[in-house]
């Protein structure tokens, strides 16, 4: 069997999804002995301008370069896959998007508005068709690898439908919105075991929305018979899922 | 047979396998396994999930494959479980009822053939309803109950397994002053439990709820499965294949389900037979009191809903029809 | 014997039906009834209930595949000689013993002529024990029609009448047409009914996705069809196959059923007093 | 004509190196970023406080617990809250760590192939097996002190304002030891390795360094700035001292220190407190005093090296220390909004860097101020490229050397919040 040509690139964002698999120390070795890959920034100078079975994609869009760049992988592509939140979602730098400008922001940073064109971080859906998604920030090099070895077997991975708040039950965790902390594990996707709420921490969301299926209107309610205020509820819910529709709309 | 002799019990049980029973961890309690009975929390309300987990787990390995055969995965081992309440051990039953109906549930069957039983008297609280469905008292599904009459404790015996343990010198035999106090323990308790539903044909008016009540009802739900997942009878499972990197062995892995999610009633192409919460919520109380009535009366769907969700509120609203 | 580990079974053949439909022969008797179904699994990729497709009497099962998710795309890579795993056969299967004597009339569409075939066979090969035979098959154009080659040879014979219905014209279909105007139409399977003459004595067994299914229902009770005569097969989510997994309950209130032990064959009866029914996309 | 090394291969981040020539004549040499900022100060405003840390820590994920510590001591800083002496032993154990997986990973993985003619660390596996699974092995020791302190190798959740959320147990302690205990001998080996290279020297010239003063001994945190100059000054006062200005060729931000560039890392420690070090770390490094150039930034590659030594035997140490102290689970300080200021250095794996915020009564953020260490280092690594490429102009050796350059400073692309450099042609 030929050996599934892979390219992994990275857009804006921290890298933590390409570092998350260089983390994976103990299958690292084989993973790439499995795959041939053609292209990884992050870990390799060698980069071969090919045609990709799969492209790994990170990070969020926001230069015109960056939109180029990514349509010539997508063309070269079978399959492309958006790895963590900045390339599902857009990431925490899209948490002011609708709010603040683009323009505004650099001016408040460089002190100049024309420093470079840019857009309004974007999930890379927004560009070109994404075959699958592994969100989380950064993603769970598990899921990752599951991911990877379905890939190889020629399926489509299948995605995480249900919240934080099955594998907090299923980890026997409390819950800590009742213990009085937003937690935003019943509108997040799972597939981090809850890792959060498991050491006491309320999810902040990294792993973006269900999309089609998370309750927004209904957690704001929810939130707020809680007594959280409401721009700290906003705030909150904009952190990675700002492009998300039904909070984009959030006043 | 007198308290100070729990120690005694706990000591001969633990010979038997390894003891799980209720532990303390932050605000909950959970069942762990325990060496000692000092770890062990006597007097506690709910457990956050139920002792099911014992014979159905949240996420275990069924059966393992390599690209020829499909071999079975079955830790076998004898356990005890201490100190569970009746309304968890009717859960119990109620499972049983699935589980081990034809074809039966093997691995279900063979741990509760191996997990040996001892039931606990509670500590209820003002979320507990346990009188309203039939199951604040245990009449079987266990191997011993413990009874907390003040100073000592009536043991009531269902199985020879049971039997053994109480051949011991410290267990007495019940004397009428005994019984006495046995009636009056379990009197109070059940006077204690002051929530009741009616459920009398509530499934025939879950039908006829309109959706706009229904809609209100479920206005807060988070559709976070949190409900199911802590129910004692809630008996639904999802499985999943995990291939390891030579894509060709790997492990079938089943774990607990909750009909208030999405992928519940979903079918190829993305067809959902029951799309929103309104549809879901429907199901799961035809599933728990529609028909034969398989709550237990617990509370803990309304303890740990995050939206607060009540469910004896929301039957009493069906009830009325607003 | 542990009901959840499949067995191995060798895929004897393969034989493309449609573009997104393959047949597959397994090496394996299970003595099913029709209407029953088996839990296929490919490892490391899941499980997936399929009916089978094939009467006892003719021997190997045989399923037919649409291909539309993870299992089934990974089962239609497959070729003669890679292995399955199979669980079953379950489910109730249709009460042919209660038809016996008695017109039969079949109503497929799309995929669910898979446990309409499996009937059909069985009822051919017991031609003596049962009355007329009446097949009635809608599908889009030719190129989506299931069993091609059984299929036109039955139009020829006089062991079964089936009447053919197309949504979309092409030459195969336009020459059907002309060949048997008194059996095939244009137009969606309801249509049929306007050829057919139906018999309150016969039984009906319908197979089709959800929306065909209800149309079809209410053309039959308008048209004086006996509901309780009819039978029909619904498909579910399933994990299980056995009443255990509990994905695949149907009706709300007092009344639920399993459709995978309790089905996955009702009654018209059955499927109208149900609620819970709809299927939203 | 025009060279261009695009992308510029092994950093965290995407960037790349142009040189512009007219003739044999370099005219203009550029350390170019093509990454899409993301403006961490800008959308931070109006975020409270208990979140800034989540956010902030997503500047970087190589660093992330630095970022995570510098927001987090800013934060404690700007609302009077003070931790014990339980939670500063975990933050220090926390901060070794990372200075453990992210050396590893760039000593070994990103700038090793260079010296060993590899274009990556994947290639390398077949020749160098012991290398590469040394460094896999560092790497996996430091990620399991990030796994067990934070929650997880990547932008952690358990290190809080005032404290740790879970506290973790002694046998996670004592495992983070085992895992220290057998991997310590490829730190050494990292040592070995890049002392018997012979570096390129095309870029020699005056470097000014700066790093945080750990006090009495060794280490990654502290309260004042201190440069080779001799120059030093309260961490409060950082803006008086870095400056950072608008460039005109490339409109991007430089940092100066009296007007010139200066060098943050692992160099720069070593230059003012290598004198610091304990122990094996402390012998290695007097013994390779003459090795390790200060003039020429590619021995910051050695430096790293010799930091590996240090944090893994530190590692050690506070487990120890810890352990011999007993774990109180309960150990959290209270948190309470209020407006303030506040701001905090901590050394990252790449040198200096400063979180700095002012909140408003509900403990919101009204402005806030992030120098990471690239964006810091950026104006010396455009030093050494107007030094290295007329040495190097009509050589092979050009881009290689302009490449290798700009990976031994271990720039982390995706952490520079607010370097730019904008590609005139
Ligand atoms: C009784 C019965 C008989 C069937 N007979 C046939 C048949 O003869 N031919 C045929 O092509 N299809 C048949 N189906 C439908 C077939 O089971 C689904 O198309 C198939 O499960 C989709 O699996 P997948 O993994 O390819 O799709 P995915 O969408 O990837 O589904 C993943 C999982 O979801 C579940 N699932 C999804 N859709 C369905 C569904 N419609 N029904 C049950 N479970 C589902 C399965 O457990 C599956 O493993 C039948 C379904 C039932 C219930
Ligand atoms: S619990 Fe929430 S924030 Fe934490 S890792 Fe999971 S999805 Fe991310
Ligand atoms: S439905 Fe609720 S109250 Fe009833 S048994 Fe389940 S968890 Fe307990
Ligand atoms: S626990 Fe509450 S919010 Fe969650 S699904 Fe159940 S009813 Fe809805």
């Amino acid at each position: 069997m030929k050996k599934p040509r892979v390219g992994i690139f990275g857009f804006t964002g921290c890298a933590g999804d390409q570092l998350m698999i260089l983390n994976l120390e103990d299958e690292l070795l084989d993973l790439v002995g499995a795959l041939d890959i053609k292209s990884f920034t992050m870990a390799s100078s060698l980069v071969e301008d090919d045609e990709y079975d799969v492209a790994f994609v990170e990070g969020s869009i926001t230069t015109p370069k960056q939109k180029e760049k990514l349509e010539q992988i997508r063309n070269k592509s079978k399959l492309l896959v958006a790895i963590g939140d900045c390339a599902a979602w857009g990431g925490v730098q899209a948490s002011c998007n609708g709010i603040v400008s683009v323009s505004k922001k650099m001016v408040e940073v460089y002190g100049s508005r024309n420093v470079w064109e840019i857009y309004e971080s974007k999930p890379l859906s927004a560009y070109v068709k994404v075959d699958f998604v592994l969100p989380g920030c950064p993603i769970e090099k598990e899921e990752f690898l599951r991911a990877a070895t379905s890939l190889l077997h020629g399926d489509i991975p299948e995605a995480v439908d249900y919240p934080v708040c099955v594998e907090c039950k299923l980890r026997e965790n409390g819950c800590v919105l009742l213990e009085g902390r937003l937690c935003l594990g019943p509108i997040t996707p799972g597939g981090c075991k809850a890792r959060c709420p498991s050491l006491g921490v309320d999810c902040i969301g990294c792993r973006g929305v269900i999309d089609g299926e998370s309750r927004i209107k209904s957690a704001i309610e929810v939130f707020k018979e809680a007594g959280f205020e409401k721009d700290y509820v906003k705030k909150r819910l904009r952190m990675f899922a700002a492009n998300y529709p039904e909070i984009l709309e959030v006043k | 047979m007198a308290k100070a002799d729990l120690p005694k019990l706990f000591r001969t049980l633990a010979k038997y396998g390894p003891v799980v029973a209720p532990v303390r961890v932050g605000e909950n309690v959970v069942f762990r396994e325990v060496t000692s009975l000092e770890e062990v929390e006597l007097e506690y309300t709910r457990s956050l999930t139920p002792p099911k987990k014992l014979f159905l787990g949240p996420q275990e390995e069924i059966l393992k494959f390599d690209g020829e055969k499909y071999e079975e995965v079955f830790e076998d081992g004898k356990a005890v479980l201490f100190g569970v309440h009746a309304c968890d051990i009717n859960g119990l039953l109620k499972l049983d009822e699935i589980y081990l109906d034809s074809p039966q549930d093997e691995y279900y069957a063979r741990r509760r053939e191996n997990v040996m039983i001892v039931g606990m008297s509670c500590v209820p609280d003002e979320r507990c309803f346990c009188t309203s469905t039939g199951s604040s008292y245990a009449y079987g599904g266990f191997d011993l109950f413990l009874h907390d009459i003040g100073r000592e404790y009536v043991v009531r015996v269902r199985t020879e397994r049971g039997y053994e343990f109480t051949k011991d010198g410290y267990f007495k035999r019940m004397e009428e002053k005994d019984f006495l106090a046995f009636k009056k323990a379990e009197e109070k308790k059940v006077r204690s439990i002051k929530r009741k539903v009616d459920l009398a044909g509530i499934g025939d008016l879950i039908d006829v709820t309109p959706k706009s009540l229904w809609e209100e009802l479920t206005a807060k739900c988070l559709a976070c499965g949190s409900c199911n997942l802590v129910c004692p009878t809630c008996q639904c499972y999802d499985v999943l294949d995990v291939l390891e990197l030579d894509i060709r062995s790997g492990s079938r892995i089943r774990r607990w389900d909750s009909c208030m999610l999405k992928r519940h009633a979903l079918v190829a192409g993305g067809g959902n037979f029951r799309p929103t919460v309104v549809e879901r919520t429907a199901n799961r109380l035809s599933c728990k009191v529609g028909g034969e009535i398989r709550c237990v009366g617990c509370g803990r769907c309304t303890v740990y809903c995050p939206a607060k969700i009540d469910l004896v509120e929301m039957l009493e609203r069906i009830r009325v029809g607003a | 014997m542990n009901e959840l580990i499949p067995k191995p079974v060798k895929i004897l053949k393969v034989k493309d039906q449609t573009p997104i439909e393959k047949l597959f022969t397994l090496g394996v008797k299970l003595g099913q009834k029709p209407g029953q179904f088996i839990e296929m699994s490919i490892a490391g990729v899941g499980e997936a209930p399929v009916s089978i497709c094939s009467s006892p009497t003719r021997g190997n099962v045989e399923v037919c595949v649409r291909r539309v998710g993870r299992v089934t795309n990974a089962l239609h890579r497959l070729g003669a000689g890679a292995r399955v795993g199979v669980r079953g056969p379950y489910g109730n299967g249709f009460p042919l013993e209660k038809m016996r004597g008695s017109e039969v009339v079949l109503v497929a569409g799309g995929i669910g002529m898979a446990p309409v075939r499996a009937v059909l066979q069985y009822l051919l090969d017991k031609k003596k024990e049962y009355g007329e035979i009446k097949l009635l098959y809608g599908i889009r154009d030719y190129s989506m029609m299931l069993f091609k080659d059984e299929i036109l040879k039955l139009m020829n014979s006089k062991a079964c009448t089936v009447y053919l219905s197309y949504e979309k014209e092409d030459e195969v279909c336009k020459r059907l047409r002309k060949e048997y105007p008194e059996r095939v139409c244009q137009g969606v399977v309801t249509k049929l009914f306007e050829m057919v003459k139906l018999n309150p004595e016969a039984h009906a067994v319908v197979c089709g996705p959800p929306v065909m299914f209800w149309f079809v229902f209410k053309e039959m009770r308008n048209r004086g069809f006996p509901i309780e005569r009819l039978y029909m097969t619904l498909e579910r989510r399933m994990k299980c196959g056995i009443g255990k997994c509990k994905h695949c309950v149907v009706g709300v209130g007092s009344m639920m059923k399993y459709v995978c032990k309790d089905g996955p064959v009702f009654s018209g009866v059955e499927a109208l007093t149900m609620r819970g029914m709809k299927y939203v996309r | 004509m025009r060279v261009e090394i695009d992308p510029l291969a092994r950093v965290e981040g995407e960037g790349g190196i142009e040189v512009e020539m007219e003739g044999n004549q370099v005219r203009d040499v550029k350390f170019n970023i093509f990454e899409g900022p993301r403006f961490f100060e800008s959308f931070i405003k109006g975020m409270w406080y208990d979140k800034v840390p989540d956010v902030m820590r997503r500047i970087c994920a190589i660093c992330t617990c630095s970022h995570s510590m510098a927001s987090i001591k800013a934060m404690e800083d700007a609302l009077g809250v003070r931790v014990s002496k339980q939670t500063e032993l975990l933050r220090d154990l926390l901060i070794h760590g990372e200075m453990i997986e992210s050396h590893a990973l760039h000593v070994y993985a990103l700038a090793l192939p260079d010296f060993l003619g590899f274009p990556s660390v994947i290639h390398m596996a077949k020749k160098y097996p012991k290398e590469v699974k040394g460094a896999l092995q560092l790497k996996k020791a430091g990620n399991l002190v990030h796994n067990i302190l934070t929650g997880r190798e990547v932008h952690g959740m358990n290190e809080r304002i005032g404290g740790f959320s879970t506290i973790p147990s002694e046998n996670e302690l004592e495992e983070i030891r085992k895992a220290m205990e057998m991997t310590r001998e490829f730190a050494i080996l990292a040592v070995k390795l890049f002392s018997s290279f012979e570096l390129p020297d095309a870029a020699r010239s005056e470097n000014t360094f700066i790093a945080l003063n750990p006090g009495k001994r060794f280490g990654y945190y502290g309260k004042e700035h201190v440069a080779s100059d001799g120059g030093r000054w309260d961490v409060h006062d950082y803006r008086k001292h870095i400056k950072e200005k608008t460039v005109k060729h490339s409109r991007a931000k430089h940092s100066s220190y009296k007007g010139k560039p200066f060098m943050v890392g692992a160099l720069a420690r070593l230059a003012l407190f290598g004198n610091k070090l304990e122990g094996e770390a402390k012998r290695l490094y007097q013994k390779h005093k003459e090795k390790l150039d200060l003039q020429n930034s590619i021995s910051n590659n050695l430096a790293q090296a010799i930091e590996l030594v240090h944090s893994v035997d530190r590692c050690i140490q506070d487990v120890d220390e810890l352990l011999s102290r007993g774990i109180d689970k309960r150990d959290f300080a209270e948190v309470k909004p209020r407006a303030g200021s506040g701001t905090a250095s901590v050394e990252a794996p790449r040198g200096v860097l400063i979180h700095s915020y002012r909140l408003d009564g509900k403990g919101r953020v009204v402005w806030a101020d992030v120098i990471t260490p690239t964006a810091m280092n950026a104006a010396n690594v455009d030093k050494d490229f107007r030094v290295a490429a007329p040495r190097l102009v009509n050589t092979k050796e050009l881009e290689r050397t302009l490449e290798m350059i700009a990976r031994a400073y271990d720039p982390c692309i995706s952490c520079s919040t607010h370097l730019v450099v904008v590609r005139r042609i």
